[in-house]
């Protein structure tokens, strides 16, 4: 526990704030960037560089991309007449912090049996890459195929439907 | 050939310069302090070389372009850039007024931040990465791919179509190649087995008879330097692939509202992006700090660094005196059906060459399958280029 | 990759692996390129003739520089006194604390074969050109074509028995595609049909000798540095363990894997579906059914001969190895008498095929591997000839298979005359061609086998039987004057000329395996083989000559006093139906086996379909409609009391449901944030029954 | 500054937060694109939680919480282009993003 901890920690949640509160959704897109570098720097605090740069180049690099673009193809960035919160937004605030309330409870609770090892383990590139091609080697090949998957599926839903003659 | 100790001095002259600054400190602060004189270091050179970078670059077009170029301030007009500094500096900074300020001031910021970290992995030669990480390889990429949000939020926020549509042209464009920049990075990763830039820079610094092991002299290492300097070339938005700032189409794409000191800092950005890319192109494929032949490696590394990466950006400006832009369409489909492809049987080639073990079948193997690819594919972009209404499928 | 010399690991233990020839590492490129060029010829369009012949012929050229290059390697080994059995392994899967390897193996059997394979298969796929230009369906023919000689190699060259299965089943089906190649054709169908299944019964047997092979030995490997399964300890082991009826393990082993050799190479009693499959293109019927597939059987043989011969005494004999013996002389005997009355030119080639087969059988079983070898090589080249000259006369004559309503081809077709009779020649046993060497090979094992004596007689008879249809043919369709309709013409050059090179090595092959130089068997056993006449004046061998070559000729008189430039009208019976009736119909009709087969086997199979027919026809679809009705008259029973009873209040029941339906289905009301909102308060209390009641 | 027993609740409680702003954002928004945001959120203190206890925990050189996290990245990146996909083609059917608006199955 650091200063530094508390720093991230504070930018991550303040990005994660911004992003679910601004109303005009570019901000939004931009305020949860600052969520995802807040989080990437999260894990190169935990001695997990890989994971830090992956989240770097997946979240920033493609995630943000994709959702400003969405925001743009869907003329997001005007503002709705009617307010951007929905009719129930009391309840769905009140639920996520009840929700809050038994994570953290639950962590609270469990703080005898939280593990306590602080040495740090040296992880190297080498040693991801032979449990991704060994041991995980068939999660790694689901991904793949998952991934695959994906793209064409969202070429395809995204995709101009041809125009019906009429 | 032995260094003598005074070249091996002058190899290393740099870091003995560090060592010397920062023995003046007390010993707490001394890893920190040469961290920052490194950081120091690389804000300094580089965008001095910009400098330099713009007059060569304005030079060498007029020569091809068969004029003169800026021959008015000092000698040769050497001092040019100096000029153009000032005046950046002291222009009105313009903002629009329906523009986003906030991130109208962010947007060139972060881009300039995120390029210069990109220089952190880069060893400029012996022992000169500033950062020896793992993981080098990856946070460059990260680095780079951080500069699209750069990009959007410039664009987007300036309140101009013409900006709107520079930026949208310059994203997609950027993740389509960055697809490729990536995929043939990782056919040297596949083969160096190391994410590491100064580790990759090492398994190159074999010589055989006098020749370097450059991945660059191995087919696959050449299809992928092929494939790596196109997709380096639309990922710095350079000529033939410059379309998000066609001046004729977009006025100047992404940075049309920007003025004055904002509009010098993407300047600085896009020519920092395209030192940091022909670094580590040279790193990857042009054995990085290492000497050509092996009776040159008395001089310095840094010296051959610096002089490689020089020599892409002449290729750069070359390619921009002689080639014609693209239309969005053709990048599109250039990368989509052509580049990714090749790169994609690039990488199995690499694997196979990996499989084959030593000898000369490998030679024969990969060189006739991406020979083979190449002009079939070829045939087959060739057959199906006809003249058409355009579509645009991809900004509308 | 494990790559080790033998030798130097018995020398100093586990030293570092010493370079292997390049040609031994990549020997999998012998069938891989085959293979390779059928799967793009399957993916070329009809019209692309030329790129398909062009591909596969291709291919199968540069197999046989490869397997040249091959042969050469192992015989330069060999004549310098190495180790000339090289193999190359690698795990395929691993499962628990057991694997399967896989791997190939280069020794002189392997080399031969792939030389024959490959060679003969070339000069097959030259001839296909010209056979099926006219054919539509051109390129399907050469992608099978392609795929079948890369699997051939495949089986020649696998030093595993699973690989040599995966091949010896794409072998078995492309037969299959092959011998269907006109589907259109019902009786191209059936044939495959049948060649399939009888082949099957062998290869689950085969299965099992694999199964039982590997939880004996716990490898599929046969030579693998001393730990194959056929070497050393595990050999020996495999012999000393019992498997009931008197036999070894190893000798129980050898026969499951002898009943796949069985149906591959038609030998009695799988023979029947042979005959049939010369419905296929006249190419396929040279290549598969008479060289090489075939053929696989007795390679399969003397592959895993070590299994066979473990136990025997010095110049006895094993159980298995009898059984080898006898099979392979019945089925000699059996399909010579046979084709002694058929009238299909390509029907009687196939019957001999058999007959051959048996000979190549006996001869594994009585004489050794360089015996029962010698007899496959040259016959591969001879009968190919022969199928090729059939092929060619019945292109010539206007696809006419009938050898009744040919006749005088000598004339029209001097070429197709010339190499048929040299093929006819040594496929009799004539002195000096190579078929009387190989076959006196074998008659020459059979007499020095002390053990039994049977088939030596009859397989003395056996040749004569082959002399006299041979000569039957022979004057059938070349001799008297022409019977059929419109004119017979000679073949293209491209057809012609595969002809000439086999007819050339018909002639020629045997003086690599004479008596008095026996290169060949040298080569195969790993000796040296001096050139000298005396191996001429081995007691008993010059009167065994003499006597074979006597009897060869008797039957071809024979042939010629019955047959010899008769021209008989083709509605006329047969002239051996004239002077002998009673011997003629049985024959005629391949001594019943199929209707033997149909009156017992399958109507048995009929039987039992019929009978679980009647099953499901009266018991189950009895108690079926039995339930059907009861539940009918529930049915009814209902309606009544719905109707007059319950439908009142249940419309009152159907109203309230309705209305509170209404209410849940607001709980649905295709809002996401709505169900996302119920599924976290799920979560939570779910969460906080499952924290509360975990607490201490 | 040790107001924690171990740095792993820190993290733990960082995560817990990043999760209910998620959940908040997608439950408090109308806009779907805002509610896949929430959900990017949620997966991401997930990851946080993955790494956490891959760092803390007893075998760290199984790796099977750094595993799971890119895993998980990738699992993520694909359900943000499927989700996004999604969202412009119901835009392009209902001409709106604003979830309270669709709530048909028909188009």
């Amino acid at each position: 526990m650091n200063a530094v901890f508390y720093l991230l920690a504070a930018i991550t949640i303040a990005g994660g704030v911004a992003a679910v509160m601004l109303k005009h959704l570019i901000h939004s897109a931009l305020a949860v960037t600052v969520a995802f570098a807040g989080i990437a720097l999260l894990f190169l605090q935990l001695d997990a560089q890989f994971v830090g740069f992956a989240q770097i180049l997946v979240y920033i690099g493609a995630v943000a991309i994709l959702i400003v673009f969405a925001i743009l193809l869907t003329h997001g960035a005007d503002l709705p007449r009617e307010g951007v919160f929905s009719k129930s937004w009391l309840a769905g605030l009140i639920i996520a912090a009840g929700v809050f309330a038994v994570i953290g409870w639950a962590v609270l609770e469990s703080i005898d049996a939280v593990p306590q090892r602080n040495a740090v383990f040296e992880v190297s590139v080498q040693k991801i890459g032979n449990a991704l091609v060994g041991r995980y080697v068939l999660p790694l090949e689901i991904v793949g195929l998952l991934l695959t998957a994906a793209t064409i599926g969202a070429v395809i839903v995204a995709m101009h439907e041809k125009e019906r003659p009429r | 050939m032995a260094a003598t100790p005074f070249f091996a001095n002058l190899d290393r002259i740099f870091i003995l310069l560090r060592d010397w600054l920062v023995g003046f400190l007390p010993v707490a602060v001394r890893p920190a302090a040469s961290v920052v004189l490194g950081v120091i270091a690389i804000v300094c050179v580089f965008p001095g070389l910009f400098a330099l970078t713009t007059i060569f670059e304005r030079k060498g077009l007029g020569r091809m372009q068969n004029r003169l170029g800026p021959n008015r301030v000092g000698p040769f007009g050497l001092f040019q850039p100096v000029a153009d500094g000032i005046k950046a500096l002291i222009k009105e900074d313009i903002v629009p007024l329906s523009a986003n300020a906030a991130v109208h001031f962010l947007a060139p910021l972060t881009l300039v931040v995120a390029v210069f970290m990109e220089f952190a992995v880069l060893p400029m030669g012996r022992n000169m990465a500033l950062v020896d990480m793992g993981s080098g390889l990856l946070f460059f990429f990260a680095m780079s791919a951080s500069t699209e949000l750069s990009v959007f939020m410039a664009g987007w926020s300036s309140r101009n179509k013409y900006s709107l549509l520079g930026a949208m042209r310059a994203i997609a464009q950027m993740i389509s190649y960055e697809v490729v920049l990536v995929l043939s990075s990782v056919s040297v990763v596949m083969i160096a087995g190391s994410l590491s830039l100064p580790d990759i820079v090492n398994k190159q610094n074999h010589y055989t008879h006098g020749f370097p092991h450059w991945y660059i002299f191995t087919p696959w290492g050449f299809a992928a330097f092929v494939m790596f300097a196109i997709a380096a070339t639309a990922e710095t938005n350079r000529s033939p692939f410059d379309l998000p700032e066609g001046e004729s189409e977009l006025v100047a794409g992404y940075h049309t509202e920007y003025s004055g000191f904002k509009f010098a800092l993407f300047f600085l950005g896009e020519y920092l992006a395209m030192f940091s890319v022909s670094g580590l192109g040279t790193t990857l494929f042009l054995g990085g700090w290492s000497a050509p032949f092996s009776f040159l490696t008395f001089i310095p590394s840094w010296f051959w660094f610096f002089s490689k990466v020089m020599l892409s950006i002449f290729v750069f400006i070359w390619m921009r005196g002689t080639l014609p832009r693209l239309r969005q369409d053709q990048l599109m489909n250039f990368a989509w059906k052509f580049v990714l492809p090749f790169t994609l049987l690039d990488l199995l080639v690499t694997a196979l060459w990996r499989i084959l073990g030593l000898g000369w079948q490998r030679w024969v193997f990969c060189t006739v399958i991406l020979v083979a690819a190449y002009v079939l594919m070829g045939l087959d972009q060739e057959r199906r280029r006809h003249i058409g209404p355009r579509r645009y499928r991809y900004a509308e | 990759m494990i790559a080790t010399d033998p030798l130097l690991l018995y020398q100093f233990g586990n030293v570092p692996t010493p370079p292997q020839a390049w040609i031994v590492r990549w020997l999998w490129l012998i069938p891989a390129l085959p293979i390779f060029s059928s799967g793009i010829i399957s993916l070329l369009k009809q019209p692309r003739r030329k790129l398909a012949s062009g591909l596969s012929i291709g291919s199968l050229s540069i197999s046989l520089l490869l397997s040249l290059v091959a042969f050469a390697h192992v015989v330069r080994e060999w004549a310098g006194g190495f180790p000339i059995r090289e193999t190359v392994g690698f795990t395929w899967i691993h499962f628990g604390t057991s694997a399967i390897d896989l791997g190939w193996v280069l020794d002189p059997l392997a080399a031969i074969m792939l030389v024959m394979v490959s060679f003969v298969g070339l000069l097959i796929f030259i001839y296909s050109v010209g056979y099926m230009a006219h054919d539509e369906n051109f390129t399907r023919f050469f992608c099978f074509l392609s795929l079948f000689a890369g699997a051939m190699l495949g089986v020649v060259i696998s030093n595993s028995l699973l690989l040599l299965f995966m091949c010896w089943e794409i072998v078995g089906l492309t037969s299959y595609l092959l011998i269907g190649f006109w589907y259109q054709k019902p009786s191209a169908a059936a044939a495959a049909r049948k060649a399939f299944v009888t082949t099957r019964i062998g290869d689950v047997l085969f299965l099992l000798g694999i199964v039982w092979l590997f939880s004996q030995t716990g490898t599929l490997l046969l030579y693998n540095h001393g730990v194959g399964s056929l070497e050393g300890l595990a050999l020996v082991n495999l012999l000393t363990s019992h498997a009931g009826l008197g036999l070894s393990a190893a000798g129980a082993i050898g026969l499951l894997i002898f009943a796949g050799a069985v149906g591959k190479s038609g030998q009695l009693p799988l023979h029947v579906w042979l005959p049939d499959a010369m419905e296929g293109p006249t190419p396929v019927s040279a290549l598969i059914h008479a060289a090489t597939m075939v053929a696989a059987g007795v390679f399969l043989i003397a592959r895993v001969y070590p299994l066979m011969q473990i136990g025997a005494a010095p110049g006895g004999t094993t159980a298995s190895l009898t059984v080898v013996t006898w099979i392979g002389t019945a089925t000699a005997v059996f399909a010579a008498l046979i084709a002694v009355a058929q009238n299909d030119i390509k029907r009687i080639l196939a019957y001999s095929t058999i007959s051959q087969l048996g000979y190549m059988m006996a001869g594994l079983g009585l004489g050794g591997v360089a015996v029962g070898m010698f007899h496959l090589i040259t016959h591969a080249f001879f009968k190919a000839l022969l199928f090729l000259g059939a092929g060619s006369v019945i292109h010539g004559c206007h696809e006419e298979q009938d050898i009744r309503r040919m006749g005088g081809l000598r004339v029209d077709m001097p070429l197709t005359f010339a190499t048929y009779a040299i093929g006819m020649l040594a496929l009799c046993g004539v002195p000096i061609f190579a078929g009387f060497w190989s076959k006196d090979g074998i008659l020459e094992a059979a007499h020095h086998s002390t053990a039994i004596k049977g088939p030596f007689y009859l397989l003395i008879f056996g040749a004569l039987l082959t002399a006299f249809y041979m000569t039957r043919q022979v004057c059938y369709v070349f001799f008297g004057y022409w019977r059929g309709h419109g004119t017979a013409h000679e073949s293209p050059r491209v057809m012609t000329i595969p002809l000439v090179i086999l007819a050339l090595f018909a002639a020629g092959l045997g003086f690599i395996g004479t008596p008095a130089w026996p290169w060949f068997q040298a080569f195969l056993e790993n000796r040296m083989a001096p050139l000298s006449l005396h191996g001429f004046a081995e007691p008993g061998l010059g009167m065994l000559m003499l006597t074979s070559s006597l009897v060869v000729f008797l039957g071809l008189g024979l042939g010629w006093r019955l047959y010899g430039n008769k021209s008989p009208k083709p509605e006329a019976p047969d002239a051996l139906e004239q002077s002998a009736p009673w011997m003629w119909a049985p024959l005629r009709d391949r001594l019943y086996v199929d209707e033997f087969y149909r009156a017992t086997f399958i109507a048995l199979y009929a039987w039992l379909a019929r009978i679980a027919d009647w099953f499901d026809r009266r018991i189950w679809g009895g108690i079926v409609s039995m339930v059907v009705w009861l539940f009918d008259l529930w049915a009814k029973l209902n309606r009544a009391l719905d109707v007059y009873w319950v439908d009142g209040s249940f419309d009152k029941t159907c109203e309230e449901l309705s209305n509170s339906g209404g209410l849940l289905a607001r709980v649905q009301d295709g809002r996401v944030q709505d169900y996302l909102r119920i599924l976290a308060v799920a979560v939570i209390a779910l969460a906080g029954i499952l924290i509360w009641s975990s607490r201490p | 500054m040790t107001a924690f027993p171990s740095p792993l609740v820190g993290y733990l409680l960082v995560a817990a937060v990043l999760f209910a702003i998620g959940l908040a954002g997608a439950l408090i928004r109308r806009n779907a694109i805002i509610v896949l945001i929430g959900i990017e959120l949620m997966l991401n203190s997930a990851n946080l939680n993955l790494i956490a206890f891959w760092r803390f925990g007893p075998h760290p050189e199984a790796l099977t919480g750094m595993m799971f996290a890119i895993f998980s990245i990738a699992v993520a990146a694909a359900e943000a282009a499927v989700g996004l996909g999604l969202v412009i083609s119901i835009y392009r059917h209902t001409n709106t993003a604003e979830l309270d608006k669709i709530n048909r199955l028909k188009g």
